[in-house]
């Protein structure tokens, strides 16, 4: 027995564990920030990346032709300036000059090549292929219908680049500071089996490159030396930590083991943190609405979903309910900005009331043919599987409950179910969002057309569609802004979805730690960060 | 004399499987009887004794069909009971009941006196639930016990008046013949005889046949108009019961008949105990030859080697050991 | 010579009258009639813990089935500005993100933890006892195979098809009951298997079977309720768990659906707030505990009352 | 021999029933919150193989399993399946090693202790302390665990796997039922060997009290409680899900159900097919360990 | 000749909820050194209970309320622990009913052997130790006994066990062994050795032995003074012939009556009627008052106290008062 004991004890030993989580800002000058995302990267790879979270661990490792700034704008960071034609399908990049990268090896237009084009190579079946899409032929040779010589992807020279577009894209330029148009070295990549599977695997050409990974614990990155703007990177080492659940995040935060916390948290610790003060608070560019299949009895009746919709005191529910949200004017987010003068918003002023129109509310579902919600049958609502969801759809039903006399039963799903329920038509409310990956109203738009395959609630509207289709042929971005508005007048007053709110972020942040940029998005850069 | 049963060269093996810790299994076989004859008159006690191992038990209940016989025929009341099913056995069984050793074990601690009675009446549709009724405070009474002990449960009567419960429960169908399963050995002395005398007085009245098994000598020799003696899953001597303690004649009757202390002490201090000696064998792997042929006095190579046979040696002395083979040819000769 | 020897001839002439005797007098039982309910229950009453233990059961079922008439909120209805309110006068156990009463959460949670845990363990109760009936009453073969499938179900993670039947059936309360119930009969299963492999080699069966009756017979009435002492124990010690794996299938987020509080739900919503408003966590899970502590009090001192040995 | 033959049997009929009961849930591999081009899907089947005809990849992924082999994760890009098993097994197996010896160290004891004072307040103290600890959800044990120990008291790191101290809570959270379970059996098993005559043997031939219970009544008593262990063991292992999430380790628990939310079938599988042969290990372990103390079961080996 | 041991009106009682249980009432008895007297009673005589209180090991709610036990002279009853262990298994040892569970199944036959000697002879060496158990192995009539002292208890049949259990109480030379029924789980044949085994030992160690059983065969075979123990109290005590040819009690007619006899054929056995009485249930008169039938008014009203009915012949029944007539 004793025997035994001694033996494991020493196996804990040896099992080695190596120091590592111990925290402190400033340790011999190295400036140091802890962050956590909640999330173990599962590849290095720009290209196979596909989702949010990893996303912003790789904008740490690369840099792309354009780089969102501070102020949210996309301004050449590879590139030194970029043209584009007349007919604004060929956009002509010129590279910074003596690019490298984080090894010293030089960076040169072949790389941006070899890297966009592998993410569009069918053999790699990467997920986010679609975001080259824009590129001619990029989704033939995605299909397997053309081949990579096809892609409108030209070196010019070492510096030159020329992209020929397959329909005009007015806002491809920003397009290209999306990371999967992150830039990897073709020579270091073809060497590798795998390439970023792991840090050996992995070359940088962003402001920082990963120097230790501990997996499921965190990955450490230090200031790449090699990187162009090097100058402005202040801080030296980033620890981004993958703590996943709230709670504890929460409380490393308070013992002093994080600077920056991200995951979301639950309404308690919002509001808690709110009345200390210290809850911050990060704009995104998504959406929040309840898809209403239109095909469904009852709710088929354009009156009847306005009447749900109008029943909801929308500006109570982002306040109370999901906490620190604004109740949201229409269908875009209302921070989208126009698309002919980026310092206007697209969308000037509310399409519904925020705090809804109870009496209307009534008056409408009376009109329709349920007086007091008498006859409304009773409906389902999906929603996945989270607290806050859980929140909101209990919050609604229960709006709609005591303000129309309706019943609609709130029903947890997990994400596949939920998937396949809509997929199939198997719905009748359904909790969804959309955040976007480039800054255009279109992208918020196109969910709402009739051959949409993210249009499980089949509104359709034949003239929406028609706006739509001048705002993705047209090069002119003032008829595009005008075609845009018209048509999210269309959906609102078709009630083709209940828009809810503009969703938000809050994290917590040391008061020292400045200039980390949060973008609508959903990204966070530390490329200016500074620990005071 | 009547011949109620006829048991022919009964075997029940039961197989034994015993798993090696990581390889294979082996099975092996438990000759709990093997290769046992003998008759049943109608009327008679036939005692069974034998010590524990010896097979009785299992005899018994193959003879009941709680066990499915290995080999050799079950003739009950002429009929060949050996391959019946449990349907077919129905009509056979009204006519034959069994008492069992454990008065803990054999009543259902979750039924009343009266429904354990009533449980062998239910397939006896001719009765109604009244006469039912009327039946159980007959046999209770019959078995001395009271019509108030009906009602109540087995956990609340002490051994002697539960195995009476068994012995009532037994009567209930009105059966010809009655194994009983070692009914007295979990009693007090004093409870025995109780149990004993009624059994013996149940026999005169109602005509019963009995095969009382029992390792207790002297009380199946009490009890018993004929005794078989059986050794290792076999029977080794089978004669009427004065026969048997006046002329042994298997070495392992006589022993054993020595072997039983008499509460006299004068008699017990002058007896010449015949000790056998070592224990008995286990019933998977028995001696080849005579299965006593390890603890016999007498075993010559022959025992060791060949299995005697069970040969009538005077009349209604039936006995297993090669030491009688020359008197029996002997016999002949003359 | 001892005392009352000396006593009887100071107070009175010893009579050596003899005293007739009716045979059947010795017979007679002086102990009153008792069932083995009885005689269980009176064993019962002395464990102090046992009846602790059962007092809080029926005083939660009391609160189960009382408490959401009686308390004037009710459990769905939300108050948006009087979110996160601290237990006090009008809010007895506080608000909770909507802010709807907890006690009536609380309440109507009751009704739905322990509907859980006595439905669940009813269903498994009902395939643990069909099934470890016939296993072990069947013997042989028949039960080597049913054992076989036993053992490989045990051997799969139940995590696992817990989840993927939750997620093939979607989240009900029904379904809730059915997955746990279905989940949990494997040891029920063995355990009666275990009982009737023990009860058919008993004297009283063998004595059923000379006795012509059925198998079904002897199943009903002499296997199953001889083996019900640990069939309810059991029972007891699974109600607890059911409570337990509800609650944990809410931290999956595969429970039921809201606004249906339960136990384990208003417990997997407190964990996120206990940093902020602990009395969210710490409510439920008081009422978690103590109705499983419970329980197991109950169960354990059934276990001691209705063990045949202590006869 | 035969043990060996069923067990791979029963792998067998594991793997096959996971297979398709993975194929039965609604949902693909590929199903993402925001649906995939369906172009994107075919690629990405095509890559798994996931374009063949199911009973193709029912048999190919039987070869592999044959071949130890449980193909690459559906989710995780750069990890296999076996990968992924190699990094966070050690992890779950420490914890799940440490938490049983926490909880056979404190639970024997607390057993004897509970068995010998039967009924005295010794007993009913440890009885209600080891059933708080079983009716406590474990998510609940872990929070509180953390909040007071990493957030009130500071003494120990609220989460992260790595040192010693982190080690600390999760292993405590996860001992706390096993604990309970111990205590509960050997007290049983404990009174149940007093009872027995050879203890009386011993304390006719003037054996001290001390030692009758250290040494013949612990030995006997202490192999029901061995039998357990196996189960116990792999149990924890798969059980650590909660905890593993709530303080951040790498194990393999909160897999499980990450799994299964993927549709990650080669991990599902993956995982299914490894538990059921850790438990079936376990068991066998623990069956040689119990015929090392137990020398009854020797016999039936050998002769 | 001297005492060994001497029982003075001992009464040991258990205290369960229902109420007190007196076990053993006031039971009185001397024990020389050789001496065999056989304790004989019906299962819940108390027999048992007598022979575990003067162990000094009765069992938890039990309770020696009365009486004094001395064992060489000195009193045992209210000795320390420590003390008592250290007669238990040297000067006291003790054989029980089931040799099959009385050996620890997990030691070895020697380890379990030698344990005694380590407790009682702290100076033996581990070579003295050996030897004496394998001679004494050998003493009881075990072949090979190096091999066996190596064997497991379930390597062993019973009959060997209960050699192994005999052995191992002579070890430490008891002047006074103490054997619970110990031929009882015993197969006849098996038991006709063992008591062979303790006649030897008689002799051969003039060990006084206390045998509790209720086999009147047994007792007839070995014994030199027999008590009769119904219900917690002896009701008859005598030497051996005179308890067999003489007894005066009319439970020990009954027991004798109700016995079968190998030697004698057609002697109508005479039951007993009734069953023990509930010990719980206080009874005034004679315990045996319900099942005695020759009971008597006054069996009903008083115990009976201690006559003597002849040389060292003592019984509990209210026929050997002085005044005492048959009355039909």
């Amino acid at each position: 027995m004793k025997k035994l004991t001694l033996l494991l004890l020493s196996l804990l030993l040896i099992a080695g564990f190596a120091g590592c989580g111990q925290t402190g800002q400033d340790e011999g000058g190295v400036k140091r920030l802890n962050y956590n995302i909640g999330y173990d990267p599962d590849t290095f790879d720009p290209q196979a990346c596909n989702n949010l979270e990893n996303n912003v661990i790789l904008t740490q490792i690369y840099d792309t032709l354009l780089r969102e700034n501070l102020n949210g704008v996309f301004e050449p960071s590879l590139a030194e300036s970029y043209t584009v034609s007349e007919d604004g399908l060929v956009y002509t990049f010129i590279l910074k000059e003596g690019l490298k990268f984080a090894d010293g090896s030089p960076l040169t237009t072949e790389d941006v090549i070899y890297s966009w084009a592998r993410a569009l190579d069918p053999a790699n079946a990467f997920e986010y292929a679609y975001q080259l899409y824009y590129i001619k032929n990029g989704e033939s040779y995605n299909m397997g219908n053309a081949s990579a010589s096809d892609l409108g992807l030209k070196a010019v020279d070492a510096r030159t680049l020329e992209v020929t577009l397959e329909n005009p894209a007015p806002y491809f330029a920003s397009l290209t500071g999306f990371g999967t148009y992150g830039v990897i070295s073709k020579a270091f990549a073809e060497a590798q089996a795998t390439y970023g599977a792991d840090l050996d695997s992995t070359l940088a050409s962003g402001p920082f490159m990963p120097a230790e990974w501990v997996k499921e614990q965190y990955l450490k990155v230090v200031k790449n030396p090699n990187y162009w703007d090097a100058a402005t990177v202040k801080i030296d080492e980033l620890y981004i930590y993958a703590v996943s659940e709230s709670a504890t995040e929460i409380q490393m935060y308070e013992t002093g083991q994080l600077d920056i916390t991200s995951r979301s948290m639950s309404t308690a610790d919002q509001k808690r943190l709110a009345e200390e003060g210290v809850l911050q608070i990060r704009g995104n560019l998504s959406n929040r609405y309840i898809m209403v299949n239109n095909t469904h009895e009852a709710i088929n009746d354009v009156r009847v979903r306005k009447a749900l919709c109008l029943a909801l005191d929308r500006e109570s529910i982002a306040v109370n309910v999901v906490n620190n949200a604004t109740a949201i004017g229409g269908f875009i987010p209302n921070k989208m900005a126009a698309v002919d003068d980026p310092s206007k918003l697209f969308r000037t002023e509310d399409l519904i009331p925020a705090n809804g129109d109870l009496e209307q509310a009534k008056a409408l579902l009376a009109e329709a043919g349920y007086p007091e919600g008498k006859g409304f049958p009773v409906l389902e609502m999906l929603y996945t599987t989270n607290e806050a969801n859980k929140a909101l759809a209990e919050a609604l039903a229960e709006m709609w409950r005591t303000n129309l006399g309706i019943e609609v039963k709130a029903v947890n799903l997990e994400g596949a179910v939920r998937r396949e329920r809509k997929d199939s038509g198997d719905f009748d409310f359904s909790l969804d969002g959309w955040s976007t990956d480039y800054m255009d109203p279109y992208s918020f738009l196109e969910l709402a057309l009739s051959n949409n395959a993210y249009n499980e609630g089949q509104y359709s509207n034949p003239e929406y569609d028609a706006l739509l289709k001048t705002a993705k042929s047209s090069n002119d971005q003032t008829v595009r802004q005008n075609a845009m508005a018209a048509a999210e007048k269309i959906l609102i007053e078709d009630m083709g979805v209940i828009p809810l709110y503009v969703s938000q972020g809050s994290y917590l942040q040391k008061d020292n730690v400045i200039n980390v940029y949060y973008s609508l998005m959903g990204g966070t850069d530390f490329k200016w960060a500074e620990i005071k | 004399m009547n011949t109620i049963l006829s048991v022919k060269n009964l075997k029940k093996y039961f197989p034994i499987k015993r798993e090696g810790k990581f390889f294979g299994v082996k099975h092996d076989v438990l000759k709990a009887v093997d290769d046992v004859s003998f008759d049943i008159y109608e009327g008679e006690t036939l005692g069974l004794v034998g010590e524990s191992g010896c097979g009785k038990t299992t005899l018994g209940r193959t003879i009941m069909r709680l066990y499915d016989p290995t080999g050799g025929k079950i003739i009950f009341k002429g009929d060949d009971i050996t391959e019946l099913d449990q349907k077919q056995l129905h009509p056979y069984r009204k006519d034959m009941h069994m008492i069992f050793q454990d008065p803990y074990a054999s009543l259902n601690p979750r039924m009343t006196v009266s429904e354990i009675i009533m449980e062998s009446m239910i397939n006896d549709t001719a009765l109604s639930a009244s006469q039912r009724k009327e039946k159980v405070l007959e046999l209770l009474d019959l078995v001395g016990l009271n019509s108030d002990h009906a009602t109540r449960f087995p956990h609340e009567f002490s051994g002697g008046q539960r195995q009476r419960v068994g012995i009532a429960r037994s009567l209930a169908a009105n059966p010809k013949f009655i194994v009983c399963d070692e009914p007295i050995s979990a009693l007090d002395v004093s409870i025995q005889a109780q149990v004993v005398n009624l059994l013996k007085d149940l026999q005169k009245r109602l005509g019963l046949t009995y095969l009382f098994i029992a390792h207790d000598l002297s009380m199946v020799q009490y009890i018993s108009d004929r005794v078989g003696v059986m050794y290792l899953g076999r029977m080794v001597e089978l004669a009427s019961s004065e026969e048997l303690y006046k002329s042994p004649l298997h070495p392992y009757t006589t022993a054993l008949m020595s072997a039983v202390p008499v509460p006299d002490p004068d008699k017990e201090r002058q007896k010449r105990r015949i000790i056998v000696e070592g224990e008995v064998p286990s019933p998977i792997n028995p001696p080849s030859g005579c299965a006593f042929n390890t603890r016999c006095p007498r075993a010559t190579d022959k025992c060791r080697g060949v299995a005697p046979s069970f040969t009538e040696v005077t009349p209604n002395h039936f006995v297993a050991c090669h030491l009688f083979d020359n008197e029996k040819k002997e016999e002949k000769i003359q | 010579m001892t005392d009352s020897c000396e006593m009887m001839e100071k107070t009175e002439e010893i009579s050596f009258k003899r005293v007739s005797k009716d045979q059947k007098e010795a017979e007679k039982i002086l102990r009153p009639a008792t069932t083995f309910i009885q005689d269980a229950w009176a064993r019962f009453k002395r464990n102090k813990l046992g009846l602790v233990g059962l007092i809080i059961i029926v005083i939660m079922l009391i609160f189960a089935i009382i408490g959401p008439m009686v308390i004037p909120y009710d459990y769905r209805s939300q108050s948006l500005d009087n979110a996160f309110k601290a237990p006090g006068a009008e809010h007895l156990m506080g608000t909770d993100n909507l802010g709807r009463d907890m006690f009536v959460r609380l309440a109507y949670g009751a009704r739905i933890s322990l509907a859980c845990g006595f439905a669940a363990s009813l269903i498994s109760l009902g395939i643990g006892v069909i099934y470890g009936t016939i296993s072990g009453y069947a013997g042989g073969k028949v039960d080597e195979i049913m054992m076989r499938i036993v053992d490989i179900i045990s051997s799969i993670p139940s995590m696992l098809y817990v989840i993927l039947l939750m997620v093939v059936l979607g989240n009900s309360l029904t379904n809730v009951f059915i997955v746990i119930g279905v989940t949990g009969w494997l040891g029920m299963a063995r355990l009666v298997r275990g009982q009737v492999l023990s009860l058919k080699e008993r004297e009283f069966v063998l004595a059923a079977k000379v006795s012509n009756v059925s198998n079904w017979h002897i199943m009903l009435k002499h296997l199953i309720p001889n083996a019900f002492g640990p069939i309810i124990v059991s029972m007891t010690l699974s109600i607890p768990s059911a409570i337990f794996l509800e609650a944990s299938l809410q931290f999956l987020g595969l429970g039921i659906s809201a606004p249906m509080p339960s136990w384990g739900g208003l417990a997997q919503e407190g964990i996120s707030a206990l940093r902020s408003y602990p009395y969210l966590l710490w409510f439920p899970a008081i009422f978690i505990s103590v109705t499983i502590l419970a329980f197991n009090f109950l169960g354990d001192a059934l276990r001691d009352a209705l063990d045949p040995k202590q006869n | 021999m035969r043990r060996l033959f069923i067990s791979i049997a029963v792998i067998f009929i594991i793997a096959t029933t996971t297979f398709w009961m993975c194929r039965a849930v609604p949902g693909g591999p590929f199903d993402r919150e925001k649906p995939l081009n369906p172009t994107i899907i075919e690629n990405l089947n095509k890559k798994y193989h996931l374009d063949k005809p199911v009973f193709e990849q029912y048999i190919d992924y039987m070869v592999d399993v044959a071949k130890f082999d449980f193909g690459p994760s559906y989710f995780y890009k750069n990890e296999t399946v076996n990968d992924y098993i190699d990094r966070c097994f050690p992890v779950s197996f420490i914890l799940g090693i440490f938490a049983m010896i926490v909880a056979i160290s404190l639970g024997i004891p607390a057993g004897i202790i509970s068995a010998l004072k039967q009924n005295k307040w010794q007993d009913n103290i440890l009885k209600v302390l080891t059933t708080i600890l079983v009716s406590l959800p474990n998510f609940v044990i872990a929070s509180g665990l953390m909040y007071f120990l990493g957030y009130k008291l500071r003494i120990l790191p609220v989460a992260m796997w790595g040192t010693p101290q982190q080690a600390v809570m999760p292993v405590l959270a996860l001992a706390a039922y096993p604990l309970s379970y111990i205590t509960k059996m050997m007290k049983s098993s404990m009174l149940e060997v007093l009872n027995n005559d050879y203890i009386r043997t011993a304390r006719s031939k003037g054996v001290p009290r001390g030692k009758l219970i250290y040494k013949h009544a612990l030995k006997n008593a202490i192999l029901p409680v061995i039998t357990v262990l196996g189960p116990m063991f792999a149990g924890i292992i798969t059980g650590s899900l909660v905890v593993e999430k709530i303080f951040t380790i790498p194990g393999l628990g909160q897999q499980f159900t990450a799994a299964i939310t993927n549709r990650d079938y080669t991990m599902i599988m993956g995982l299914t097919i490894f538990y059921s042969s850790l438990l079936i290990v376990s068991i066998l372990i623990v069956d040689i360990l119990y015929a090392v103390i137990d020398p009854r079961i020797k016999l039936s080996e050998g002769a | 000749m001297n005492n060994i041991l001497e029982v003075k009106e001992l009464s040991t009682s258990f205290f369960t909820k229902f109420g007190e249980i007196k076990a053993v009432d006031k039971i009185s008895f001397t024990l020389e050194e050789g001496e065999v007297i056989a304790i004989v009673g019906e299962s819940g005589s108390g027999k048992s209970v007598a022979s575990m209180s003067i162990m000094g090991l009765v069992d938890t709610g039990g309770k020696i309320v009365n009486g004094q036990i001395l064992f060489n002279g000195k009193d045992v009853v209210g000795l320390k622990e420590k003390e008592m262990e250290k007669i238990r298994g040297s000067e006291i040892s003790m054989i029980f009913q089931d040799p099959m569970t009385c050996l620890n199944p997990v030691f070895t036959i020697g380890s379990q052997m030698e344990e005694s000697l380590k407790l009682h002879f702290k100076e033996m060496t581990k070579a003295q130790r050996h030897e004496k158990i394998i001679n004494m192995l050998d003493m009881v009539g075990i072949a090979n006994p190096e091999q066996r002292a190596k064997q497991y208890p379930h390597e062993l049949s019973g009959g060997m066990r209960q050699r192994v259990m005999i052995a191992m109480s002579l070890l430490c030379n008891p002047k006074l062994l103490i054997a619970d029924e110990p031929t009882t789980a015993l197969d006849v044949t098996i038991q006709a050795q063992i008591i062979d085994l303790m006649r030897n030992i008689k002799e051969e160690f003039n060990t006084a032995i206390i045998l509790i059983t209720h086999d009147l065969g047994v007792v007839a075979s070995i014994a030199d003074k027999v008590m009769v123990m119904y219900c917690g109290e002896v009701v008859e005590s005598a030497e051996v012939r005179k308890l067999y040819y003489e007894s005066k009690h009319p439970y020990t007619w009954g027991l004798l009556k109700a016995l079968p006899r190998l030697d004698m054929k057609d002697n109508e056995l005479q039951p007993i009627p009734g069953s023990t009485p509930d010990l719980l249930l206080e009874h005034e008169g004679c315990n045996f008052f319900e099942r005695c039938e020759y009971a008597m008014e006054c069996c009903r009203k008083a115990k009976p106290p201690v006559f003597e009915a002849g040389e060292a012949h003592k019984v509990k029944c209210w026929r050997y008062h002085p005044d005492f007539k048959e009355d039909i």
